[in-house]
Order: C-alpha cells, then structure tokens, then sequence
C-alpha cells in the first residue's frame, strides 16, 4: 500500500545503488559504492573532499551516468538521464553551491523549470502561495518576493530546500547543508530535517563535520577514495572512529597553544564603516586592535558584514568613514599594493575567484602579487632562475603537492591551492595576516597542516585576524574571539572562557556580558 | 577516431576534384582572341559606375562577334587597392592584351605595375593622366564628365519642378560623384535662379538604407525633383516613387527601378572608348591617349524615360543645354 | 617528445577543418560551372606557387599579423577589440599627415616618425574605449564598432578636405586621396617588382617582441593575470583597470601601426578602403594562431594565402567575388567549432598527467 | 540652426527616424534574447542579409511580400540554426564563429543574388497603412501611424518581448540559463535547447530585419545592403541593457539622431557632411558614457556551457 507525505506525494520507501562505478579520465571516482537510504531516516555521507560524495550524488540526481551499477527506487532499476528524471522520480538535490539565479527572486528561482497552471504565462501568485504553504508546515521562513542576491545565505538555504519540496521532493540530498550557518541555525535545520523524516522524507546528509553527523543521523557512511569504507548505525559509532574511517589514519582534533607574549598593536581598525554591494552599511562601525602574536578569531554568521571588513582591510572595498591602520601607517582607503607594501597578507575567502588564478602555472601564481619585485624580475623583466629557485623552495617548504612548478593551478586539488596561497601569503614574512575562510573545502589533512602554520607564525610575532565560520576553528586557534552580527561588532571574548553556547547566542545578535 | 573521419573527408574532397577534372575542359581559345581584362571597385551588378562599364565591354564583345574574338575577365568588388593591384598585375603576367583598371583609387598601383608589363596595354579611370610625364608608354586613362550630364540633368529638373526646391544625395563628397551633383547644381541654378538646391551625403557608398532616408528628407523638405549618384541610391529611387517624387539617374538607366518617377538618366557609354582603345593597341599603339565621355564625342547620353511626358519646350531647353555645352558657351 | 607531438596534432587540427570547407566550396563551384580542381589548383598555386603569389601572399599577411598582435593582446588582458578598422584608418592618416607634413626632413628621421605617428594615432582611438571601459565601465564591444564608423568619416573629411591631394584638385579630378609620401619614408622593397616590403620584417620581430612583452616581462605578467582573472589580480595589487585599457591602448597602437606600414609599405599615399576587411580578419587570423604572438606568424600566412588565393581562384574560374567570402565564412565556422575537439584532448591529457 | 528646430523638420525627423529604427528592432530584439540565454552572436549582419535577399526573392517570384517574409523568417531560423550548432554543440568562441557567419551570409547572399537575378531590380513590398483616427492626429499622426506592416510590427514587438521575457515560463528559462545555467540545469531546464531556441528566434528576427529593408522600406536587393546595421543592432543591445525597451530606446536615439543629421545637410547648416554622419555614432558613445547606471549583463554571457564544469 503507497503511502503519502503531507505534500500529497507518494512516500519513496528505499532507493538503492549497487556497484555504482564512475571514472572521469585519469580519476576513478566512485570505485564500486553500494549506498542505500529507507523512508523515514537521515542516512549520513562522510568523507573528505574528493572522496566521491558529490560524484555519487550526481549520479542519484541523474547529472551523470554511472559506468557500473544499478540505481533502484522501490524496487524498480531507474535511469537517470537528466535532473529531470531524477526530479519526477521524487529525488531532490539541495547543492553545497547554492544553484539559485541571483538576479530572479525568491518564487521566479522556485517557478523555474516547472509546469504554470496558466499555460505558457507565470503563475507567481500561485507558486507564491504554495511557497507560503511549504514555508508554514516546515518552519522554513521566507520572503518570496525578495531578490536571491539580496539574501543572506541561511535564507538562501531554506528557499533551496522548499524548491525541492515544492517538486514533490520525497527523497532530500542535502550536500553540505551546514556549511555556512550559525550553531542555531543547524539546530533550526535539523528540527527541520528531523520532522520531514519522522513524516516519511528519506534524507542522504552529506557532510564532513563528524559532531553534526552524529548528532542528525541514523545510520552513517563513510566514502574514502572512492569506496565504501563502511556504514554503521549511528548508535555503536564514536567520532575517533569515524574520523580514522575517513582520512585512514589517526587524526588530532586538538592543537597546542602555546602563550605567546602580546607584541605591540600591529593592526588597529577604529570606527570602520564600508558600504556593502546593497548600498548600505554592511560594516557599520567596527573597531578592533590586534596586537602581534595574537591570533584573533572572528566569528559569526556568514552575511554579516565579514566578507566586506576583509575586503576593506585588504584594499579591495572603499572606506566609507573610519581609519585602518597598519604598523602605525594609516592606509585607510590605500591600494592593496599599499596594504602589501605595509606588511600585509591576506588570505582571501575564495581562493580560485580571488587567490589564484587558474591557467596560470604554480609558479606564476606564487609570485602574484611579488612579481615585480626583486628577485623575481629585474628591470621589469621576469628572472625565470630566480623564480624557479624561489618558488621551489616555498613549494617544498608548505608541502605542496604539484608535478611541477609550470602545471596549471586548476590541475591541483583545493588542499594544495590552499597552500600554495598560504605558502605565497606567509614566505613574504607579514607582520599581519588576514585569513578570511582559510580552510574552508579543504581536506582534514591540509587544514591541520594550514592550522599548524598559522599558528607558527603566531609565535614569530604576526598579527592574525582569522575570520572563520567554523566556531570549532575559531576556538582551537584563537587567542580572542570577536563576533561580528550585522555589521558591528557585538563583543569580544577571551577564547579560554567561551562556550559554544555563548558564542552562538552572540551570532544570532544576543549581547551577553 | 577524429583522424580517421578526417581521412574520409581529405577521401572525398579528392574523388570530388578528380570527379570534377574529368569534366569536359572549355575549348582553348586561340591566339587571335583579343583578351580584355576589367578591375572594379563595386559589382557588376551595381546599376552604376562598374556595371556601366562592364555592359559595355559586353556589348563590344557582341559587336565584334563574341567570345571567339574577345574574351573578358573581369574582378569584382576589389575595394582594397592592394587586392586591386595584385589582380591588374595577374592578369598582365597572363597575357592579356588591355587590362583596364576601372577606378581612380588603382592610379599609384597602375603607375608602378604598367612599365613591367610594355606588351600590355592598361587603361585607368577615371582620370586624365596616362604618366607621360613619368615616361610611362602604355596607359591609357578614360574620365567621365559626369557635370555634363548633370547641368543638363539639372536643367529639366528645375524647369518640371512645381516646388522649386530640388534634392541631391551623393555617398562622399568627392570624385565623380562630386562633379555630378555640382553640375546638376549648376544646371538647376542656370534654369531657374531662386530653385533651391540641397545636398547631402551618407559617407558610404553601400549604404542603401541612409540614402533612402536621405531622399525621404528631401522630400519633406519640399523637394519634387532628386538625384543621386553611386550604387546606393538604388533605395532612393523607390522613396522617391512611393512620395511621388521625381528621380535623374546617373552612370547607369535607372528608369527599369521606378518607371514612373525615373524622369531621365545620363547614361555612360564606354563603347566608343573601348573601341577605340582596342583598335589602337592592334595599331600599336600601346597607351597615351587620354579619353573624356562626353555629349559631344557620344559618350555621354541622356536616355529619357519614354513613360513620363516631358513638356516641349523643357526638352528644347535640354537639348540646348547639351548644344551650349558642346560649343563651349557653358562649362558646367 | 609525445607531448610535442601532441600539441603539434592539436595545432594542425583546426587545419583539417579547410578541405571541408573546401569540399562545401567544390560543390558551389561545380553548381557555377566551374571546374573545382582547376580552381583549387589556380588557389594554392596562386597563394605559394611563385614568387609573384608568395610575395603578395606575404604583403597581406604583414597587416594581418600587426592587428592580430593588438588583438592577442587585448585578448589576454580580457578585452575584446574590435576597432581594428578604424584603428588602421588613423594610423594611416597620422603616418600620411606626419610624411607629407615634414617631407624636406631626412628619411632617417622622417621614416621613424612617420611609424611612431601611426602607433600613437593608433594607441589613441584604441585609448578612448580603453580609458571609457577602465572608468566607465563601457563596453568595448560596442565603444570600438562605434570608433571604427567614425574614423571612415574622419578619414572622408580629411581625404577631400584638409589632406587631398594637391594634384587632384588641380587636375578637377578631386579623387579622395593624399599627396604620394615623400620617398625618403617609402619602405625598401624586399624583392624587385614585387610588393613585398620591409614592413613584414617589422611584423615578425614585432610577434618575437610581443611574445617577450608578454610572457617576459612584468607588464605583461600583469595583463595576463587581468586577462585571466580580474579578482585575483586585483587581490595582487594590479591596477585592473589601467592594465584592461592598456590592453586596449596597445592593440590600438598595434593596429595603427599597421595602417602606417600599409601606406608607407604599399600604397605611398593614404587613399579610401586601406583598411577594408583588416580589421576582421586580423582577429581570425590571430584566433587561427591560438592567442599566441607567434603562432599568429604562421597564421597570418596562411590566412593571407587565403585571401590572395581565393582572388586568384576568382580571376582562374571567373565565379563571382562572392564565393571566395561564402568560402572564408565556411571556414572560420569550422575552424572554430572544430576547436573544442582539440581543447577537450587537452584536457584529458590534463587530467590524466 | 533655428530652422532645425521648425514643426515640419521634427514631425520629418519623427517619421524617418521611425523607419529607419525599423531593422534595427527586429535585429536588436532578436538578438536581445540570444543574448539574455547567454549566446552572443555577432553574425547578424550576414543573416540580415540572407534574410533580406530571400525576402525579396521569394517576394518577387511569388509577387507576394508575405510569402517574402516567410522565406527570410525561414532562412533565419536556418541561419541561427547553423550559429547554435556551432556556438552551443560545438561551443565555439562566440565572437568569431559569429565572424564567421557575418561573411558566410554576407557572401552567399551575394551569390545567391548574382546567379539567380544577376541585376537590380525592384517589386512592390508592403504597402503603408494608414491607421484611421490616429493618423488624423495633428502633426504627429501621419508620421506615427501611415507606415507599413512591419514597422509597426517591430514596435509591437518590444513590448510583446518584454512581456515574454518577464511574464512567462519560457522568459523565465531564458533568464535563468543566461544567467546561471547551471542552477537551471539542476532544475530539469534543458539549457542547449533553450539556447538553440533564442538563437533561431534571434535569427528570426534577423531574417525578417534584412526583409523589412527588402521587401518594406526600400523595396530592392542589393550586394550587402545592410551596411554594417548588424553590428549597430548588436552594439544597440549592450545600450539598451538587455532589456527590450532600453534597447527600442537606443534604436530611436540612434535613427533620430541619423534622420536629424541629413536635416542638417538639407538645411545647409555650415558643418561638413562627414561631421554629421558622425553624430549618431559619437553620440551613442556619449549616451552611455553619460549613462550613470548600467544594467549587469547576462552572467553567463558567451560562455558556452558544459555539465559538470566546476
């Protein structure tokens, strides 16, 4: 006997993939994966960056075809030909980039690809509507009306996830889903989750937060280069475990920090206001003090004012009102060529939009923003030796892995992108050092690798300010931690005393004392 | 697999030219055929400048009894001079006998290819410098008088016109264009002293569009009678029908495009010359000769529109335009 | 040696589009009544054949390969320029203004001016898009096709007015076209009776120069890196902006270069029409050369082989000019569609290496 | 120059100007929702003319101007066709292959004209309609409304456009795909077919714009006739910011500002011609110059689109 959901469609009881194969060429992807998931639960997918988790997703999604093995749902051998397919089947994907048109609004983003009930004209009043429906049952709060690029991405998220129930979504794939919220905000999201499962939603979770897998799931796998590196119900697991299943080795999970004593203030921000792409205030009076071999963590909310403070600090966004000042040198308002000249590094949040370019060779993208000094060109031509020589050492030096110094950038994995950015940033001996994401997508092994090296340069006497939405990245690295919500700073903390709790409290806007 | 496919495709476009070459080849001419060879800067088609010519050359060849007697070979829409020359000097290497460079713009190009080429006779315009005076022996130059025509032209027009307000548009200010609109200018001036005459330009050559718009403007200012010259006014012409304006053609019989507003057309016949120009070089006579297309010598002809009554007495006026202009009373 | 070998067969690949092209041609000439094998044949022998078609071969390609330079350029630094036409035109118009202007000085000082009148010329009609894009943000699409109109009427006004021709005001005649160049700026004639002049010497080292320029040296490290990506340059401390109308400026220069070497190389005096067509296939024939300065050397003789074959297959055959652009259309459209076969070979060695 | 400024100069300038934009709408329209799926297409010339020469051939064979029109929106279609192969299966550099089809249609309309007719000739197009009661509107009535089917049709177009584009399914897929084609690719829009569909309909409506010369306003086929209109109408989309009424409006700025200038000319205003033929050209490089905000492209604006990128 079918069963219903709430939405009015059928409940898919199992989707199962066998001996899933995929290889793209020079890379076996998915390696033989047995993977199932039954109505009514959250089964986790655990892996490290490029273990094959999104390449398994796709294949369910019908973006791929499998070389080997079977898809069924219910019973019955599925093929996927396009989303589409996968979409009538009852099977939605919730992406870890969100796959929204910015410039078309909330219910535009929702109506697209789908069947008006008033022919070939929109019906945005009924989408518009529904949408409402959906939000009420699910407690996924909207605004249908508004543009996607005016939308923080908490929002940006809920509209991705009704967009799938909206299209009677049964079973949920949700890639990375916590990424960019806020402790409260995962929580809102797993009552969520929890209620569509408990009404007969299957939900594949994929994630590479050991805490959040076992706090959503019922039954998790873990994928290591490509395979199946086995799945466990939730209950006779442990995160050691779990995190040895997935990199193949013991992990640390904890850093030592070592007191450093506090140098003299090497950056200092007073009363920074920077206009955001809205043409408001979205840093809204900022003042911070960093001194050298501090590390000071900035937490918060993705949207709230981060992206622009780091940009104006780097010299990419106007200074509407207020100073920044560098090693005693105002450069407020400088070019960013200023800022480096100053002493700066700055690690920016996306690396292959903004830190690298990807045609470019490892070693021309190490001498980005040194190129025209010595030794790396004289007279304003470029010294290949010296570049070589140079380069090759910071190479070996930050660990990255590269089959030489003229491959492509866009050929190396993210972890070594990431270093070689760190590499580029650090080997120029800053005396401040912004971090804006510095290991976000990157695998565990690479972020204790970049954590390790920040905190070195801790101890050689730089000024960090590491701006992060990872709190558990904040908390193992900083010496304070400031959270920033809409615009301002809302308090500062020493990070001994902060507890998790207190920290999410701030970064849903609570001040506490 | 992609080189394999591109092997077939190398296959076929071989079987295709062998195919192709075991068709019948055309018969070889004998030597006596005299070969004339035409470099234009526009189509044979444009129903001015290029195409007068190249009917005339056509008509020659009927004359002295077809392909047998002449050959022509011609090169079209050779606006770039560097392309132009490099044809003038092809078809000299190859051995035709008067190889005509048929625009002013070819002159620097005709005066460094000419002295390689003395068994061939070349012939420029339109201009009236055979580089004599740079010892060169075998060019001959042709140039239309295109103010003859136009005075005349001009003449009727001011004396058929109700408004007194008469249009020209031409493509640039310059060349033969110019000394057609100003003796059009003239002429219309000469009938009737208080007519008011506009010009405008288009600064194209090719742009159909802008001098139809050019024609409807003149129109709307009052304009009854228009003219115009190179291969773009074709489109003025149809404005001119459809407003129930009046047109003058130039270069080309432009009546077939609006037979009831073409009033008349001055007509290039480059017959004359051509002849001329081939007898001479059967003579011997390789160059030097300096040709002008005009009422007199029967180059020049106003080729009515038999479709549209003329008064009398504007014809008697036309006619003693064209007598006034062959004895030299009146320099358009 | 296999990678070589491989990025030779990727570099030729784009040339196994031509037969097809050629084949499409062969039935359009056979539907004329002309015989495609003679035709062809008359092409390639035209092109290559002698010294008369090599020469001229070589003529054409000489201001493919300087707009194509400006267009690798601009193309690098992540600008497209279309405003070769009128760039051309300017160039040309400065050199002619500049030479007849000065025509007592010596030729050793005149003849430099005279290229350096051209880049500059060049450089500044390319400079206006430039400088409207680094501070506007105008799209240069659409600010260079606007600049090439305005340039034919430019040269239109200063042919007939200001830089006409004594002689032919004089002779009543009035042909839009400047007074011939003083000799002393004429450049030297590589072969005798030939057009082939020192100006495609010039291109060439000009590709080597521009292939240093841009690989060799800071600035262009810069260009390539706001070609690439505008963000990570601008994250780098590069002046975005100053090196997109840089760029810009330099194809311009490049182009006004090439008028100024069409007038003072073939033509001796500025005249209408110098610049028809350049403008475009410059951009093809730099496209055919991979972006690259020095692949854009075989490339313009090819293409320029090209053009002056298809002339001669037209005077061979006597089909209408109309073929021989029919023809090219052809094959530009399958070089390029024939590309991505290439580019995705590439990319599968790419990942397996 | 006072004039210049006379009700018959202006109502003079009003009627040209309205023809003369004709083409260009059709072309910058069509060309508007290529490049809103994210195709830029720089061959429109050549269809414009292929459009034009079968416009007019079928319309003189068949003595009937429709069936004309049919032809070039058929030889349009084919044209965008052969463009969306290229450009979208083969993902071609945009700009060249639309190079590339620019001389293709440029030389075989010339062809096709020089076999098959071999001389100029001209037919009767579509005659103007006067519109009762609004062409009676003083001063401006005649100028507005006595003009021919497809000039009116272009200008009913913008807005039938606009709406497409903003009130339906199909512009919404339209939007998205230009804009992200990868987040419409998830949603089950078949991107390459949206994209072949706004190429051929840009092809379309580059076809009947080289009719509207043909077999409307000037009545006659002529060897590249359209003299550069192509590249105007693709430079019209960029002023126009992608949206159909900016890009009308760019339309008329330009052919006013051409039909004002030949006023000048007939006025005998003092300047030389080759400055006035100038003005609409300088003066656009000017409007946007000037223009404070612009409108964003379509993000994915000629790049060509693969799954599974990124």
């Amino acid at each position: 006997m079918t069963r219903y959901l709430s939405t009015g469609r059928p409940i898919l009881e199992e989707m199962r993939m066998q001996g899933i194969v995929k290889r793209f060429p020079g890379v076996l992807a998915n390696d033989h994966v047995d993977f199932d998931v039954r109505a009514g639960e959250v089964h986790a997918l655990l892996g490290e960056n490029g273990a094959g988790k999104s390449t398994l997703m796709r294949q369910l999604y019908g973006m791929y075809k499998p070389d080997e093995g079977q898809i069924l749902v219910d019973g019955k051998e599925m093929h996927f030909n396009s989303p589409q397919d996968a979409i009538n089947a009852g099977i939605g994907m919730i992406h870890q980039h969100f796959m929204l048109v910015p410039s078309l609004t909330v219910v535009e983003n929702i109506a697209l690809g789908l069947k008006s009930s008033r022919g070939l004209v929109l019906d945005l009043d009924r989408v518009e509507k529904r949408v409402l429906e959906l939000s009420e049952q699910y407690g996924l709060k909207v605004d249908p009306r508004a543009y996607v690029w005016q939308l923080a991405v908490g929002e940006q998220q809920r509209i991705e996830i009704i967009k799938a129930l909206y299209r009677g979504a049964s079973l949920l794939v949700l890639d990375e889903p916590t990424a960019v919220l806020t402790p409260q905000e995962v929580d809102d999201l797993f009552v969520t989750f929890k209620r569509m499962a408990s009404e007969g939603h299957a939900l594949i979770f994929i994630s590479h937060k050991l805490n959040e897998v076992l706090a959503i799931s019922n039954r998790i796998t873990v994928l290591r280069d490509g395979k199946n590196a086995g799945t466990r119900p939730n209950e006779n697991v442990t995160k050691v475990e779990l995190a040895q299943m997935m990199v193949g080795r013991p992990v640390i999970l904890q850093y030592n920090r070592p007191p450093v004593e506090a140098g003299p203030v090497r950056l200092r921000i007073q009363d920074l206001h920077v206009r955001g792409d809205r043409g408001k205030d979205a840093v809204d009076g900022v003042s911070l003090e960093i001194c050298g071999g501090e590390i000071l963590g900035l937490a918060g909310v993705s949207g709230n004012g981060q992206r622009e403070l780091a940009e104006a600090l780097a010299g990419m966004r106007p200074v509407r009102q207020g100073h920044i000042i560098l090693n005693d040198k105002e450069v407020t308002n400088g070019s960013p060529l200023q800022h480096i000249d100053v002493g700066q590094s700055y690690i920016p949040e996306e690396r292959m939009k903004e830190g690298a370019i990807r045609d470019f060779s490892v070693a021309d993208n190490m001498i980005l923003a040194d190129h025209g000094k010595k030794p790396y060109s004289r007279r304003s031509f470029l010294d290949f030796n010296a570049i070589h020589e140079k380069v090759g050492k910071i190479v070996s030096d930050f660990n990255v892995k590269t089959p030489s110094l003229d491959t492509p950038v866009k050929n190396l994995s993210g972890g070594n992108i990431q270093k070689l950015i760190l590499g580029r940033e650090l080997s120029r001996c800053p005396s401040v050092l912004i971090a804006s994401q510095p290991t976000r997508g990157v695998d565990i092994g690479a972020s204790e690798y970049i954590h390790q090296r920040l905190l070195e340069q801790r101890l050689c006497g730089t000024a960090t300010l590491l701006i992060s939405e990872d709190l558990d990245e904040i908390r193992a690295l900083s010496d304070r931690i400031a959270v920033m919500y809409e615009g301002r700073i809302i308090g500062i903390v020493d990070s001994k005393d902060a507890t998790p709790d207190q920290l999410g409290l701030m970064m849903a806007g609570v001040e506490t004392a | 697999m992609k080189s394999k496919f591109s092997r077939i495709v190398v296959l076929i476009v071989l079987v295709a030219m062998l195919v192709a070459g075991c068709a019948p080849k055309a018969t070889e001419v004998p030597s006596t055929v005299f070969k004339v060879a035409i470099v234009m800067p526009s189509s044979i088609t444009d129903m001015a400048f290029s195409q007068s010519m190249f009917e005339g050359l056509k008509k020659v060849q009927a004359e002295m009894g077809g392909e047998s007697a002449m050959e022509i070979a011609y090169s079209e829409n050779m606006f770039k001079v560097p392309d132009a020359s490099a044809a003038i000097r092809d078809y000299a290497s190859k051995g035709y006998n008067l190889v005509i460079a048929h625009g002013s713009q070819y002159g620097t190009s005709l005066q460094q290819i000419a002295p390689d080429f003395p068994k061939t006779a070349f012939a420029w315009g339109t201009s009236l410098d055979t580089f004599q005076a740079e010892g060169i022996t075998n060019v001959f130059a042709y140039q239309a008088e295109a103010q003859e025509g136009g005075y005349v032209l001009g003449t009727v027009a001011a004396l058929m016109s109700k408004s007194g307000v008469i249009g020209e548009t031409g493509p640039v200010d310059a060349g033969d264009a110019k000394l057609y609109i100003e003796g059009f200018q003239k002429g219309v001036l000469a009938a009737k002293p208080d007519a008011q005459v506009s010009v405008t330009y288009t600064g194209s050559f090719s742009d159909v569009s802008l001098m139809a718009t050019a024609a409807e403007t003149h129109i709307a200012a009052g304009a009854d009678m228009l003219t115009g010259s190179s291969q773009s006014v074709v489109g003025a012409i149809g404005v001119a029908k459809d407003k129930g304006a009046f047109w003058f053609g130039t270069q080309w019989d432009q009546t077939s495009l609006a037979p009831t507003a073409v009033i008349a057309s001055q007509v290039y016949d480059w017959t004359g010359i051509i002849k001329d120009m081939i007898a001479s070089v059967k003579a011997g006579v390789m160059g030097g000769k300096g040709y002008t297309l005009t009422f007199k010598n029967g180059g020049l002809v106003i080729a009515y529109n038999p479709a549209i009554t003329i008064p009398a007495e504007v014809k008697a006026a036309a006619d003693a335009a064209i007598a006034a202009i062959n004895d030299g009373t009146v320099v358009p | 040696m296999k990678r070589v070998l491989n990025k030779v067969f990727e570099a030729l690949l784009p040339l196994l589009a031509v037969p097809v092209a050629f084949l499409i041609g062969a039935i359009m000439l056979l539907a004329l009544g002309a015989n495609p094998l003679e035709a062809y044949g008359a092409m390639i022998a035209g092109a290559f054949g002698d010294v008369s078609g090599l020469t001229q071969t070589l003529v054409k390609a000489t201001p493919l390969l300087l707009v194509g330079l400006g267009v690798c350029i601009a193309f690098r630094g992540g600008v497209i320029n279309i405003g070769g036409e009128g760039q051309i035109i300017v160039g040309a118009l400065a050199a002619t203004a500049v030479a007849v202007g000065f025509k007592e000085w010596p030729g050793l000082v005149l003849l430099p001016l005279c290229l350096l009148a051209g880049v500059l010329a060049g450089a500044m009609w390319g400079g206006v898009p430039g400088i409207l894009k680094a501070k506007l943000g105008v799209n240069e699409i659409l600010s260079t096709v606007m600049m090439n109109a305005i340039a034919v009427q430019l040269s239109n006004y200063l042919l007939r007015g200001p830089m006409i021709d004594p002689k032919e005001i004089e002779a009543g005649t009035r042909i839009a076209q400047s007074a011939l160049l003083p000799r002393s700026v004429w450049l030297a004639r590589l072969v005798p009776q030939t057009l082939l002049h020192s100006g495609a010497i010039i291109a060439v080292v000009l590709a080597v120069v521009v292939f240093i320029f841009l690989w060799r040296t800071t600035i262009g490290y810069r260009i390539r890196a706001v070609g690439l990506n505008r963000d990570a340059a601008k994250y780098a401390g590069i002046k975005v902006p100053f090196y997109q109308a840089l760029s810009l400026i330099l194809g311009g220069a490049f182009a006004g270069l090439a008028g100024a070497i069409e007038v003072m190389g073939v033509q001796h005096r500025m005249m209408e029409n110098l610049a028809s067509g350049y403008g475009f296939s410059g951009i093809v024939a730099a496209l055919f050369g991979s972006l690259h300065p020095l692949g854009s050397i075989p490339a313009s003789v090819l293409f320029g082989g090209l053009l002056v074959g298809a002339d001669k297959m037209q005077r061979a055959v006597q089909v209408p000019s109309a073929l021989i652009d029919t023809l090219l259309g052809l094959v530009v459209l399958l070089v390029v569609g024939s590309q991505v076969i290439s580019r995705r070979r590439a990319r599968r060695r790419e990942t397996r290496g | 120059m006072a004039e210049l400024f006379t009700l018959p100069v202006l109502v003079g300038i009003l009627y040209s100007g309205i023809r003369l934009a004709t083409p260009y709408l059709f072309a910058a329209v069509g060309e508007t929702f290529a490049q809103r799926s994210g195709v830029l297409n720089l061959g429109v010339e050549g269809i414009m003319l292929m459009g034009a020469f079968s416009g007019f051939y079928v319309g003189m064979k068949t003595g009937s101007p429709l069936l004309g029109l049919l032809a070039a929106a058929v030889v349009g279609i084919l044209m965008g066709l052969l463009m969306s192969f290229i450009s979208v299966t083969m993902q071609a550099e945009q700009g060249i292959s639309g190079i590339g089809l620019h001389l293709f249609g440029l030389g075989l309309s010339s062809l096709l004209f020089k076999t098959t007719m071999g001389g100029v000739e001209s037919i009767e197009g579509f005659k103007a309609v006067r519109i009762p009661l609004l062409a009676d509107i003083p001063y401006v009535g005649e100028s507005l409304f006595n003009h021919n089917v497809l000039v009116y049709a272009a200008f009913l177009l913008v807005p039938l456009s606009a709406w497409v584009l903003n009130k339906t399914t199909l512009g919404l897929k339209i939007r998205a795909v230009g804009q992200n084609p990868q987040a419409a690719d998830t949603l089950g829009v078949n991107v390459a077919r949206v994209r072949y569909f706004c190429v051929c309909l840009g092809g379309m409506l580059a076809g009947i714009a080289g009719a509207s010369l043909s077999i409307a306003l000037i009545n006659l086929f002529q060897e590249n006739m359209t003299n550069g209109m192509g590249f105007i109408a693709v430079a019209l989309v960029y002023f126009g910011g992608w949206r159909p009424f900016g890009v009308m409006g760019g339309a008329l700025l330009f052919s006013f500002v051409n039909a004002f200038q030949l006023w000048i000319q007939v006025k005998g205003i003092n300047i030389p011609s080759d400055f006035a033929i100038m003005m609409p050209y300088v003066l656009t490089i000017l409007a946007l110059a000037f223009a404070t905000k612009r409108a964003q492209g379509p993000a994915a604006l000629s790049k060509p689109y693969e799954r599974g990128e990124n």
